[in-house]
This record gives structure tokens, C-alpha cells and sequence, in this order.
């Protein structure tokens, strides 16, 4: 036996030993965001939010000690539900809040739920969660993935356009978005153009815009996508004849990369940075004073989701053992969200209202997108009544 | 018998880890064993035969596919679906492995890539399962009927026990004649066709066999995360397997398994330490090929040595 | 010829721990020129290397105009004014005629005579004619002027030819000859391995004979091409 | 010259201006030794290469035993029995000489596609294997690896390899080259045993061992045969004198 | 689909062809000459982009930042060769891989520590914010002309450089025989580092000059690391020439997959197959067009002489 060889077995035993040590008792939310790779800054979003309402609450949650273990999932599916696994057995959590993306979310949902663990959504909400697929301990404090969507179909079909071009990545949220938009837009759809997930340049989808000359654009292009869309879609002239239309592709997160190339531009939301809230106004002023940067959508729902834990976890006396209490604790929504309106459908996603927002400039300079006008009121999805749960 | 010994070793650690380990260190170490069984498969054509492919994720993620795929059109036994896992990974590098293997070198390498970007594109737009979302699992495979595979550390065993044989059949591989006929194509190709053996044939079945091992170890995979995606075919992946393989050493049995548990436990001890673990992690690897040869070769000498 | 320009005393070397040379005593003088001859393998390459660095020396001294070469990277051996004409030609095959001899060309510093394209199609007019083919399209022959023009460019004090008429047809052999008989005429110091005694004698003062790594027999290259013993004891079958 | 073994008519090669062989015709025999000599950059090489199938010719016809085999790979021609030494073995550096005639004899009978069983457990072959090492004087090194083999035992493990073929010509490239005195004269009296046994194309630069070995000489200068016959007659071509031997080397 | 559309969408290709050739250029040059893999070529053309971010916004402007950025990112690819890429000389290709896979890695996530994850931008230089009106409704910048025209200006540099200068000559014999090279008075060490500083600075320039319209991201080289890969090796590795006509191929095969794929086989399928398949042959298209040129060209368009 060679002393390397004992050396390195040796070795490997110690990492797992010490990896395998177990931890102490608050109560314990696992953090799930994306934190690395190009789609990083969402996932920063909704961690400062959320990690923002926890110090507010003065490291609290429902009045008890809180640890927050964040975890990166790399927007790798297979590492989501690797790092999840490790918050349910041996970080032991009692919440598990967060999620980004759908993908992950589909990947992580059925091992936290079969846990019998609440899954708080932050962000993604696919609709076979929504639907079929709901759980009693799933609760979203975001919205349905179709929905910011149906608000543009709504708006396009409203202002009575007659031809619109749809774009949107070729893979499931941007069929989702495609088909959720042209739920309540009945106008001639010119062209539906797919790009390649992570495309850098539009040149040739713009020039077909162009030609197609519609009445207006409607695209899904989250993250960077979006930054250069926007910006190409503003040097083409487009932004001058043709209104944008979007749905995650102008916000906070994007705004600062695209700057005023995106004035003017639409999209829909549940919150945007101006609503009148007396819930947002402080929000929005405290976490711009914490981290310097103006919040997005990301950020309030990550900050709404720890407001929701914390107001159950009062309304139990901060016990998390009987899941039923808890639960019904989690359904009642009590606390003000800053969104103003919120309460929970039967499949325990909000009910709520949706805004047409705008790209405008602060006094201060900088650009945020502005409510422009309200399009849903009190708007549950379309998903609710395919869920079994009352 | 150095070497045999570092392997009882391993193995019997491996062994010992569900005594003391709870389900999340299973996870991972499960991971990490799917992850080097892959990783064995490839660096048996890489290291034997000199082949290195950059699609090797794509053959991984369609064993994994196959399980998923069935599963959701009823086919739950494991006792069907592995094989059929092994048999499309197979069929996949039997197709593509035949143009593939036309090339050398950075070609070899480019050109493997291409397909395996192929397959990921195909299976980013298959709607019917999942997309780019990707596909839940219903539930792990059954074995005849039983939900052994439910309960982590059989499913540890499970793993642990098809990691051994594949490391056995690498091994024995190298040492047939069949593997001194890739070997010796990999060092002198010229010679060998001067004995009048085309190494052709040898090159494709072996990448054959490779491509039906890490078919099996997307069918382990699929079964750990309940859950199949693109990500898995994704070149990302493909690259990671490479670096696993080469930091273990490509010419030994056992260097991709201990590149593979190098890499996987390490990036997890590393992450829970910080964020920004990458920062460390990068310059270890550079310094790792800096100071000469992958861990198997500080510990032992080479397969065909 | 008084002064020595080059100097090597008990040079060892071998190749990934296998020891080829065994303590090489050699030494050139000002506008001298040495032949270096023995059977293959016996080492005479593998000093040559040694000598300009591409194979570092194990043991041993190796001076050039007081300069120690130990050590020093083969650029700047070269740049010395050590002009290597290397066995097997090595000429670069992706760049033409003209190219070959301008890439690696340096102005001279030596105080003879200055190389300049002119000058090297002076004195190979065969290259001239073909300056615009590339390296991997010549004949062996012109192969070989052009490994020798190439080192010429660069202004060496010493040149240093292995093998240079290997292989080649009788005439251009003559021609090369001739060539080096020149470049001794103006001053240039030599040092030329090869196979044909006679033609050595005529172009070399001095000879040295290596067997098994070690210089055996050293003397007046005149005198050692004249005596058929020695000649059959050291190279012959 | 009909019952001709290996029949080569207007072989031509050229890399741009740089005509390599220009039209080379050659017949061996079978069972003769058959040398081929020239200068360096003669083109012998490049000959060697398109009989053995590594070149294609760009013009000109090669015949084995009847058969046509100009455009045939290596592979192929090496099974129909024409077999190459080449000048530096070690397929395995670590591998024993052993080893390595096991192998090429493996490769020959076409035992090489067994997948799961030890290459050392094939006993037939093994024993082959040995019967040639000590055709060839290897015997007592079989269990040396081919690295640690001085060059003449090397060139003498690459006849092992090349003979397991059991083949009907042999191309020998250079097979004295960098040998001892002691060396070459333990090739030459090898390569007198085998005559007989299988024809033998041998290039060769040491004239003495060529003018011992030969039965016939072929002379190859600028990419041409300007003389063929038996080593008196070729001695005497002026020609030859000429061109080759002239320098008195 | 109209002769205009064609037309616009042929400049595009060309314009995403030029964009790939400045990046595949410096990985070539690396890899024909050094026979060095380098992997982190990704990673250099997005510190390009980083780095031009950071100097505009020092210097106000666009042609002051330009120069700088450059010169950073030629100190650091010096940096780079002298501290990893030296010692990888030689060496085993799949060290090389690992190594700078390794560097990737750490550069990477040293960017995100000092720039952040958020996209950022770099705005365009005043003088070429206009643009022209290439067909009804559609602008072209007047930016994007110029990164063409830059684009082919270097391209035409590279040419001049490798084929006429002393410099392309030294890079050329290197490549072949390197210690021939330095046997005859040449410091190889010295000139393997300038020309892998030299890669390193054009792959920057690359990042700085699509900075203005492309955002500017943590990752944004990976996917266009693999696509210059994929042109130096159907242009056929070490061709200068090469690479440009493959990057302008893989760029108007790109460009016109996307555009028109899926109105072409709409022609031939159903609408909604159509749309289905498109996108994912589109995606694909380029490494169907490798796949298909090494099965007939296993050593590229242009294979290096042997």
C-alpha cells in the first residue's frame, strides 16, 4: 500500500466527515437564487430583497432567530436539486424560498414539496404548479408565468393594434410567454420569430421586423438578450415607428446596461418601482440607501416572500413543526405587500393587480419603469382551476 | 498491486460512506460516482485511444433522456430503461462516432462537440418533454417491479457497485488485445498499419462502448435528480468531464474516478465556503497542471506502463 | 593563427539521462576550420547541439571569443556569431526562398565582409532564380544552398555545417565545396561535419575523429586523409 | 518477368516543382533479396511510402503477386503479405519485446478484436511470439522493455514483428543505419538466415552489407532506376560510378 | 422575402463573420504558432469589453478609452503568457485545456467581483451614432458599418503583417520549426509572448469595438469562444485565411439560418412544424455546416502545408 494512495483515501473520508457535520436550531430558510453566470444579477435581486426585509425585521423572522442559507444554483437544474437536497437533510430547513427560473423550479419543487417543506416562490411560477401539479406546500409570492404576459396581450389588443410581431427565445418560457400574450390579443400575429436562447446580436430578426412593418412588437428577452435587443432595436429606428411591447426585458436589472435606449418602452408587471405604497415607498427608498442600486421586480417579491414567512411564523408563535398551522397561517397573506393588493387563490398563487409600465426618467437621472396604467385588477391565473386543492 | 490496493481502498471508503453520511451527503457523493463513472467511460477512449471528445455530455444526457422519456410514456423498470439508455447512447456514438472518427486531433475534438450540440438542440426543443424546462420524473425506476432505487443508500450501493464495474471492464479493456491494439494506434498509428490492423474499427467500437456506459450514467443521473434537461448535453458539461479526466490522469483506471470525486467534492467544499469559489478553484487547476500530471500519476504509473 | 575562437574542454551531454557525450575536447581557432568526422552516431550532432545551446550541457566548458556559452539560451549563442547549417537542412517550408534567408537575417558585427541577399544569390545564383518558391517545393540541393545562405545572413564568425553534402549529386557537391573554400579564403572560421575525407582535407586544417561520444584522434586534417589505416580504422566498415 | 513478386511500372510522385519519382520501374522476385540504393533525397523514401500504401502515386502502377495494388491502403497490403520494418519500434515504450511480437503476431492471425480477455492469456500466440525472438537472436531479452533494447536489438525486435506477418516480401528500410560494426554484421548474417524464406526489398546505405546481401541491385538517382542487376554488374555501370560512388566514400 | 431583406441580412451575416474573425484571428495565430490551446481566448475578449467600459468612463470617451483598454489588455495577455502560458509550451494539449480552463474560471469570477453581475454598456461614440436607412422602416447603424469596415481593416493588417513583414515571417518559421528558429539568432520565447499578447489585445479589441452594441456581461465569451473554435477549425487551424473565410461563412450561415429557415420550411411542412423544427435547425445550422465540411475536409478548408 503506498503512503500517497492511504494519504489521498484518507483525505476523501475527512472531506465528507467534515462536510457531513450538522447544525443548530433557529429557524432556518434555505435562500435558492442564481448567482453565478450571466443571468447572476436577477438572482442578486431577489437575495438583497429578501435578505433586506430579514435585517429589517432585525434578523427575525415571526419574532424568532433566523439563519439564511443561501445557496447559487448555478441555473443548473441538476445543482439546484443537489444544493436543495443539502438545505432539506442537513441544513434541516424549515422554508425554502427563492427560484429564479422555471427550469430550476421544476427541478426543485417536487423533492421540497415531498419533504413537506413550504417552497416559497420568489420568482419562478411554471404553470404546472400552478394547475394540475399544485401542492399544499407551495406558495408563490411572485405571480404566474403567463400573466405579465396576458397584461401586454391585453394592453395590445385594448389599444386596438392590428398587426404585431411576437419574439421571444426558442425554448419553454418563451412559448409560454408567446402563448400567454395571444390569450387576450386576437389581432393578426405577422410573425412569430424564435431566437437562440443567449443571443447576442438581432440584426437579422430586427431587419424582418422591419419588412413584416407591424403595429407594434411584443418580446420575452430576459436578461442580457434583452440589454442588446433593446439597444439594437433603439440604433435600427424601430423604437421611433414601432412601439415595444415586453415582458422581463426592460427592468431594473437591465435598465442600467441599456440606459436611455429603453425610454419609452413598455411592460408588464405587478409592481414597478414608483407604485404608490406606503410599503413601497420605504422599501424602495431603504434598499436603494442598503445597496446603491434601484430594486426591480426580483427584488420586491424576494422581499415580499420574507414579509409572507414572517407573518405566518407570527401568526404560529414562530412553532414551524405543525405544517397544517402553518400553512393556514401562510394562506391568510397577512402582511402588506408592496404591491397593495395580495391575497392568495386557491392554488396559493397571488390574486392581484397587473400594471402596463413605461420606461421613464427620475428626477435624479436615472431610469426606472413607471406605472403607466392599471390592466388587471385583482387577477388571479388561468391555471387555478385545474388545481384540485380548495 | 500498488494500484489494486489504492482501488480496494477507494472503493471500501466509498462503501463506508452511507455509515456516517445523511441523505444530502449521499446526493453528493452519489453525484460525484455518477459523475466518475462517466468520466471512467471517457477517459477510456481518451486516455486508451487518444480520443478526446467534447460530446461526451451529449451521450450522457441521452441515456438520461431515455429514462425519462419512457418513464413518461409508462415504462418505469429499470430493467428496461437502463438498457435502453445504454442501447440510444450507443446507437448515438455509433452514428456520429463513424463520421467523427474521419478526423484527428482538434478536429476529432471540434466535430464531436458539433454533434453534441446537435443533440442538445434536439432536446431543447422537444415540447412534448419539457423543452428547455426539462422533464420531472414521476418517481426513481422501479427493478422488477421494486422501488429499491427509493431509498438512498441502496441507490448509493446501487451506483457504487456499477462504478466498480465499470472501472473492472476499463480494465480489463485496456489489458485485451483489443486495448493494446487502441493503445497502440493512439501511440503510433503508422506501425499499426503496417502490422495490417485499421484501427478504424477498434477506435468506433470503443467509443461505442464509452458512449454506452455514459448512456448508463445519464440513466443513474436522471434517477439521483428525478429530473432530465438540456443543461445535461449542455458543452459546459462536456468540458467539465474532460478536466475531470485529465486532473485524475487520462492513463489510468482509476485517475477519472478520483478526478471526478476530486472535482465534484471539491467544488461543494469549496462553494460552502464562498461565493466566489471559482477564484480559487481556477488558479488550483493551473497550478495542478503546473506541477506535472493528474493525481493518478503523483500516485502510481500508467495503465499501459 | 594564433588566437582561438573557440574552445571546448571536457564537454558532457546526453538525452533524457542517457549519456551520449563523454567529455569532448575541442578547440577552433581565429579563420580556422575544423572538420569533425566519425561514424554515425558517435556524437557528433548531438556536440554540435550542445554547442548551440539546443541541448544543455551536462558538464564541461564551452568558450566562444571568451565568452562562456553554458548556460545561455541558443538565440543568444547564435547571435554570438555562431551560424548553424543544421543535418537535415530544416528549411522553413511555408515561407519562399527569399524569406528563408530574410527572416532570421542580422546585420553583421563580425568585420568580415557583410551578408546581404545580394551577396548569398552572389554566390548561389540557383536561389536567385528561385526566390519566389516556397521552402517545401526546392531540390535537395538547393535545399541546402539555402540552409547556407540562411546562416550566412546571419553574419557569422563561426559556420557550422552538418552533413551539408549529404545526399547530394556529385556536381553540387563540388559546387558546395567550392563555396566553403570561399568563405575559408575570407576569413570565416569552420567547423564541418562530413563523410568525405578528401574533399575535408581540401577545405580543412585541422580534423577531429569521434568515437563513442569522445574525441579519439585529433591532428592536421591533411595528414589524416592521407593515411588509409586511420581513415579505414575510424570510418570504414 | 512474369512470375515477378512485387511489379512496379512508371511509379511518379511530384510535390509541386519537386519531382520525386519520375517513373520508376522494379520487379523482385520472389525469395530474393533485392537492394535498392541512391543518394540521399534520391527519392527511396518516397518509393518506400508507395509500396508500403502511405503515398498515393500520382501516376504508375504497383503489382503484388498478380494483383493491383496501387491504390490499396496500408492496412490491406500488409495482410496480403507485404510486410515493413520500420527504422525506430516501440509501439509501448514500457511494453516487452515479448509483448510486442505477441502483438504484431496477434495482428496477424487477426486475434486482436477480443475485448474482455487479457492479451497476455492468448498462450498460442505467446508462443509464436517467442519463436520468433529467438529467430532473430531476441530470445534471452524477451522480457526487456523495447525501451530499455540497444539499437541493434530494436531493429532486430522490428524484423520479429515484421516476419510474424509471415510474409511474402519485406520492405527493409535502413536497416544498418546508426549500428555498430559488431551490430551491423549480426543484421547482415540475420538477414543471410532468412534469405529464402521471404523476398526482401532492402534500402540500405552501407554499401558493404548491400553488396554482401544482394542478389540484385537496383540503383534510384533523381527519382529514377538507372541501373538494375546483380552487384558485379552494377559495381562495373559507369553511370552508377557516376553518380553514386564517385566521391571515393 | 424580398431581394432587399436578402441583401440587409447578407450584411449582417458579414458583419457577425467580421465580429467571429477578430476573435478566431488571435486564436489561430496562438494556436497555428504556439500550438497552444487556448481556451481562455473567451475570457480575454470579454476583459476587452470590461476593460473598455472602465476607460470610457475614465477618459469620457469612446477614441481616448479605445487605445487604453488596449494596451491594457495587451499588458495583461504579456502578464498571462509570463506567469501560465509559458510553462505550457510543449506540453500535452489537454494540459493546455485544463490550464486555461482553470484561468478561465479565475478570470471570470474576478470580473463579477470588480465589475458586477449586471450587464453593463458602453455607449456609442457620438460621431457614429447615426445611421442609414437601408430599406422602409429599417436603419442601419452607421456603427455597425464601421465595425465591418474595421473588421476588414484588420483582417487586411493580419494579411500585410503575416505575408510581407519580417515579423510574419519569424511567425511563420516558428510555426513549423521553432528551434531552428532560435538556433539561428532569434529570441522564440520573446516572440511567442508578443504574439500571444498580440491574440490577446486583438480578442479585446474585438470585445471593446461590440461593447456599443452588445451588453456587456459576465460569460459573454463562452458562447463565442466555441463558435471561433469552430471557425479556425473549418477554416483549417493555423490559416489566416482560412479563419476569414470561415468566420465570414459560419457568420452568413448564422445569420441567414435565422432569418429564413423558417419561412423555407414552411414551404415544405405545416406552419407550426415549421416553426417548431426551424429554430432548432437554425441553432444547429452552423455545427451541422462543421459536421459537414470535416466529413468531407477532415483538416479544414484550408489544412496547414505538410
Amino acid at each position: 500500500m503506498g503512503f500517497k494512495g492511504l494519504l489521498a483515501s484518507t483525505a476523501l473520508l475527512g472531506t465528507l466527515a467534515l462536510s457531513g457535520a450538522a447544525a443548530a436550531d433557529p429557524v432556518k430558510v434555505g435562500l435558492v437564487s442564481t448567482l453565478s453566470g450571466p443571468s447572476a444579477v436577477l438572482g442578486q435581486h431577489m437575495r438583497d430583497g429578501f435578505l433586506l426585509a430579514v435585517k429589517e425585521l432585525n434578523g427575525k423572522l415571526g419574532g424568532q432567530p433566523t439563519e439564511v442559507v443561501v445557496v447559487d444554483d448555478e441555473l443548473k437544474p441538476d445543482i439546484a436539486v443537489q444544493k436543495v437536497k443539502g438545505l432539506l437533510e442537513r441544513d434541516k430547513v424549515d422554508f425554502v424560498a427563492g427560484v429564479v427560473f422555471s427550469n430550476v423550479m421544476g427541478a426543485v419543487a417536487k423533492p421540497v414539496t415531498a419533504n413537506e417543506t413550504f417552497l416559497i416562490s420568489g420568482n419562478a411560477g411554471p404553470s404546472t404548479i400552478a394547475g394540475a401539479g399544485c401542492s399544499p406546500f407551495f406558495f408563490s409570492a411572485s405571480y404566474q408565468n403567463d400573466q405579465n404576459h396576458e397584461v401586454l396581450g391585453k394592453y395590445a389588443q385594448d389599444k386596438g393594434f392590428k398587426k404585431v410581431v411576437l419574439i421571444a427565445p426558442n425554448y419553454q418560457a418563451g412559448k409560454d410567454s408567446l402563448a400567454g400574450f395571444k390569450r387576450y390579443y386576437k389581432g393578426e400575429v405577422a410573425d412569430e420569430i424564435y431566437t437562440q436562447l443567449g443571443q447576442l446580436d438581432f440584426s437579422a430578426e430586427l431587419a424582418k421586423i422591419a419588412a413584416a412593418k407591424p403595429d407594434a412588437v411584443f418580446t420575452f428577452m430576459p436578461g442580457g438578450m434583452g440589454v442588446n435587443l433593446v439597444k439594437q432595436y433603439r440604433q435600427a429606428g424601430l423604437a421611433d415607428t414601432t412601439p415595444f411591447l415586453s415582458a422581463f426585458t426592460v427592468d431594473e436589472t437591465t435598465l442600467p446596461a441599456t440606459g436611455e435606449a429603453a425610454l419609452g418602452f413598455y411592460s408588464g408587471a405587478a409592481w414597478a418601482p414608483d407604485l404608490d405604497t406606503p410599503a413601497n415607498k420605504a422599501f424602495v427608498a431603504a434598499f436603494e440607501k442598503e445597496y446603491g442600486y434601484i430594486p426591480a421586480l426580483y427584488a420586491a417579491q424576494g422581499y415580499d416572500a420574507a414579509k409572507l414567512i414572517d407573518s405566518a411564523l407570527k401568526a404560529t408563535g414562530g412553532k414551524t413543526a405543525d405544517k397544517a398551522a402553518v400553512r393556514a397561517a401562510l394562506k391568510k397573506a397577512d402582511f402588506s405587500s408592496v404591491r397593495g393588493n395580495f391575497k392568495f387563490n386557491t392554488n396559493q398563487f397571488p390574486i392581484q393587480d397587473f400594471y402596463l409600465v413605461k420606461v421613464g426618467k427620475r428626477p435624479d437621472g436615472k431610469v426606472e419603469t413607471m406605472v403607466q396604467e392599471k390592466v388587471f385588477s385583482n387577477y388571479g391565473d388561468a391555471y387555478a382551476e385545474k388545481c384540485e386543492m380548495k | 498491486m500498488r494500484r489494486f490496493l489504492l482501488a480496494f481502498v477507494l472503493f471500501a471508503a466509498l462503501a463506508a460512506v452511507p455509515a456516517f453520511a445523511d441523505t444530502a451527503m449521499l446526493t453528493l457523493v452519489a453525484r460525484a460516482m455518477i459523475f466518475a463513472l462517466a468520466a471512467t467511460s471517457l477517459g477510456f477512449i481518451l486516455g486508451q485511444g487518444g480520443l478526446v471528445s467534447f460530446g461526451h455530455a451529449a451521450t450522457m444526457g441521452i441515456g438520461a433522456y431515455a429514462v425519462g422519456i419512457l418513464m413518461e410514456e409508462g415504462g418505469r423498470d429499470a430493467l428496461v430503461s437502463f438498457p435502453v439508455s445504454m442501447a440510444a447512447a450507443g446507437l448515438f456514438a455509433l452514428v456520429t462516432g463513424a463520421i467523427s472518427l474521419r478526423t484527428r486531433g482538434v478536429y476529432f475534438i471540434m466535430i464531436t462537440l458539433a454533434f453534441g450540440q446537435m443533440a442538445f438542440f434536439v432536446t431543447q426543443s422537444l415540447s412534448a418533454y419539457g423543452g428547455d424546462d426539462g422533464l420531472t420524473l414521476a418517481a426513481r425506476s422501479t427493478v422488477a417491479g421494486a422501488r429499491w432505487l427509493k431509498d438512498p443508500k441502496t441507490f448509493h450501493y446501487v451506483v457504487l457497485g456499477l462504478l466498480a464495474l465499470t472501472v473492472l471492464v476499463s480494465t480489463m479493456l485496456a489489458r485485451s488485445p483489443f486495448g493494446r491494439v487502441l493503445a497502440a494506434g493512439r501511440d503510433n498509428e503508422r506501425r499499426l498499419r503496417a502490422l495490417g490492423v485499421d484501427p478504424y474499427a477498434y477506435r468506433l467500437v470503443a467509443y461505442v462502448i464509452a458512449g454506452a456506459f455514459a448512456g448508463l450514467a445519464g440513466a443513474l443521473y436522471a434517477n439521483l435528480t428525478e429530473f432530465v434537461s438540456p443543461a445535461y448535453l449542455s458543452w459546459h458539461r462536456s468540458a467539465e468531464f474532460i478536466v475531470m479526466v485529465v486532473a485524475g490522469g487520462p492513463g489510468s483506471a482509476l485517475g477519472p474516478v478520483l478526478g471526478a470525486l476530486g472535482v465534484v467534492l471539491l467544488e461543494d467544499g469549496l462553494a460552502h465556503l464562498t461565493e466566489h469559489w471559482r477564484i480559487i478553484f481556477g488558479p488550483l487547476l493551473v497550478l495542478l497542471v503546473l506541477a506535472r500530471g493528474g493525481i493518478a500519476t503523483l500516485l502510481g504509473g500508467r495503465r499501459d506502463g | 593563427m594564433s588566437a582561438t575562437l573557440l574552445t571546448i574542454t571536457g564537454l558532457t551531454a546526453g538525452y533524457g539521462g542517457t549519456p551520449a557525450l563523454f567529455g569532448v575536447d575541442l578547440s577552433v581557432p581565429m579563420g580556422g576550420a575544423l572538420a569533425l568526422v566519425g561514424r554515425n552516431g558517435m556524437g557528433k550532432t548531438t556536440t554540435l547541439r550542445a554547442l548551440m545551446g539546443l541541448l544543455p550541457p551536462s558538464g564541461g566548458t564551452l568558450t566562444f571569443d571568451g565568452v562562456a556559452l553554458r548556460g545561455l539560451k541558443p538565440h543568444r549563442i547564435a547571435r554570438l556569431g555562431l551560424g548553424l547549417v543544421p543535418e537535415g537542412r530544416q528549411i522553413f517550408p511555408t515561407l519562399t526562398v527569399e524569406e528563408n534567408l530574410v527572416a532570421t537575417a542580422t546585420p553583421g558585427r563580425s568585420g568580415l565582409p557583410l551578408w546581404m541577399l545580394e551577396r548569398v544569390y552572389g554566390l548561389f545564383p540557383r536561389l536567385a532564380e528561385r526566390r519566389r518558391n516556397y521552402g517545401n517545393r526546392l531540390s535537395g540541393g538547393e535545399q541546402q544552398m539555402l540552409a547556407i545562405g540562411r546562416a550566412l545572413m546571419t553574419n557569422p564568425r563561426l559556420l557550422i555545417l552538418d552533413e551539408a553534402t549529404e545526399g547530394l549529386a556529385p556536381l553540387i557537391r563540388a559546387e558546395i565545396w567550392a563555396v566553403l573554400s570561399v568563405l575559408k579564403g575570407e576569413g570565416l572560421s569552420l567547423i564541418v561535419v562530413d563523410k568525405h575525407v578528401s574533399a575535408l582535407a581540401g577545405v580543412c586544417d585541422q580534423v577531429a575523429v569521434m568515437e563513442k561520444g569522445r574525441v579519439v584522434h585529433s591532428g592536421p586534417a591533411a595528414d589524416f586523409a592521407a593515411d588509409t589505416e586511420l581513415v579505414g580504422r575510424f570510418l570504414g566498415v | 518477368m512474369a512470375e515477378a513478386l512485387l511489379e512496379i511500372a512508371g511509379l511518379a510522385k511530384a510535390y509541386g516543382a519537386l519531382h520525386v519519382t519520375a517513373g520508376v520501374d522494379l520487379a523482385v522476385l520472389p525469395g530474393e533479396i533485392h537492394a535498392l540504393i541512391g543518394p540521399n533525397g534520391a527519392g527511396k523514401t518516397t518509393l518506400v511510402g508507395q509500396i508500403s500504401g502511405e503515398v498515393m502515386p500520382d501516376a504508375g502502377t504497383i503489382r503484388f503477386d498478380g494483383a493491383d495494388i496501387t491504390r490499396l491502403p496500408v492496412h490491406r497490403r500488409a495482410r496480403l503479405g507485404l510486410a515493413r520494418a520500420f527504422q525506430i519500434t516501440s509501439i509501448f515504450p514500457r511494453f516487452t519485446a515479448l509483448e510486442h511480437a505477441a502483438l504484431a503476431v496477434m495482428a496477424a492471425r487477426g486475434r486482436t478484436f477480443r475485448l474482455l480477455r487479457p492479451a497476455s492469456s492468448d498462450r498460442a500466440a505467446r508462443e509464436e511470439a517467442v519463436g520468433l525472438l529467438e529467430e532473430v537472436g531476441l530470445a534471452a531479452r524477451a522480457g526487456v522493455a523495447a525501451a530499455a533494447l540497444s539499437h541493434g536489438e530494436k531493429r532486430a525486435l522490428e524484423l520479429a514483428m515484421a516476419l510474424a506477418a509471415r510474409p511474402r516480401l519485406m520492405l527493409l528500410d535502413e536497416p544498418m543505419a546508426g549500428t555498430g560494426p559488431a551490430e551491423s554484421a549480426a543484421m547482415v548474417a540475420l538477414l543471410t538466415r532468412l534469405k529464402g524464406r521471404c523476398a526482401i526489398l532492402l534500402v540500405e546505405h552501407d554499401m558493404d552489407a548491400v553488396f554482401r546481401l544482394a542478389d540484385r541491385i537496383s540503383v534510384l538517382v533523381n527519382g529514377r532506376i538507372i541501373a538494375c542487376g546483380t552487384p558485379d554488374a552494377v559495381r562495373a555501370d559507369a553511370a552508377v560510378r557516376a553518380a553514386y560512388l564517385g566521391d571515393g566514400a | 422575402m424580398t431581394l432587399t431583406l436578402f441583401l440587409v441580412q447578407m450584411l449582417n451575416g458579414l458583419q457577425l463573420g467580421i465580429l467571429l474573425f477578430l476573435v478566431a484571428a488571435g486564436l489561430t495565430l496562438v494556436f497555428g504558432v504556439m500550438d497552444v490551446i487556448n481556451l481562455a481566448h473567451g475570457v480575454q475578449y470579454m476583459l476587452g469589453a470590461y476593460l473598455m467600459v472602465t476607460a470610457t468612463a475614465l477618459t469620457g470617451s469612446f477614441w481616448l478609452g479605445l487605445p487604453l483598454a488596449l494596451a491594457a489588455a495587451l499588458v495583461l495577455g504579456l502578464l498571462l503568457e509570463r506567469l501560465v502560458i509559458r510553462q505550457l509550451y510543449g506540453r500535452d494539449h489537454l494540459d493546455q485545456v485544463l490550464a486555461t480552463f482553470g484561468i478561465i474560471l479565475f478570470v471570470s469570477e474576478a470580473v463579477r467581483m470588480v465589475w458586477g453581475s449586471a450587464p453593463l454598456a458602453i455607449p456609442m461614440p457620438q460621431a457614429l451614432s447615426g445611421s442609414v436607412r437601408l430599406m422602409d422602416g429599417l436603419n442601419y447603424p452607421v456603427y455597425r458599418l464601421v465595425l465591418i469596415g474595421a473588421g476588414l481593416g484588420v483582417a487586411g493588417l493580419l494579411y500585410v503583417l503575416v505575408t510581407r513583414t519580417r515579423a510574419g515571417m519569424l511567425l511563420r518559421a516558428g510555426a513549423t520549426n521553432a528551434p531552428m528558429v532560435s538556433a539561428l539568432g532569434v529570441d522564440i520565447n520573446a516572440l511567442f509572448a508578443r504574439i500571444f499578447a498580440f491574440g490577446a489585445m486583438l480578442a479585446a479589441f474585438a470585445g471593446a469595438m461590440a461593447g456599443p452594441i452588445l451588453s456587456v456581461e459576465p460569460g459573454m465569451g463562452d458562447n463565442l469562444l466555441i463558435l471561433a473554435f469552430v471557425v479556425i477549425v473549418i477554416g483549417g487551424i493555423g490559416s489566416m485565411r482560412g479563419a476569414f473565410v470561415a468566420a465570414l461563412l459560419v457568420g452568413l450561415i448564422d445569420t441567414l439560418g435565422r432569418s429564413f429557415l423558417t419561412d423555407i420550411l414552411k414551404l415544405v411542412m405545416s406552419a407550426s412544424a415549421a416553426s417548431a423544427a426551424g429554430p432548432a435547425l437554425a441553432s444547429m445550422s452552423v455545427y451541422v455546416l462543421m459536421a459537414a465540411i470535416l466529413f468531407f475536409r477532415p483538416r479544414g478548408l484550408f489544412p496547414a502545408p505538410a
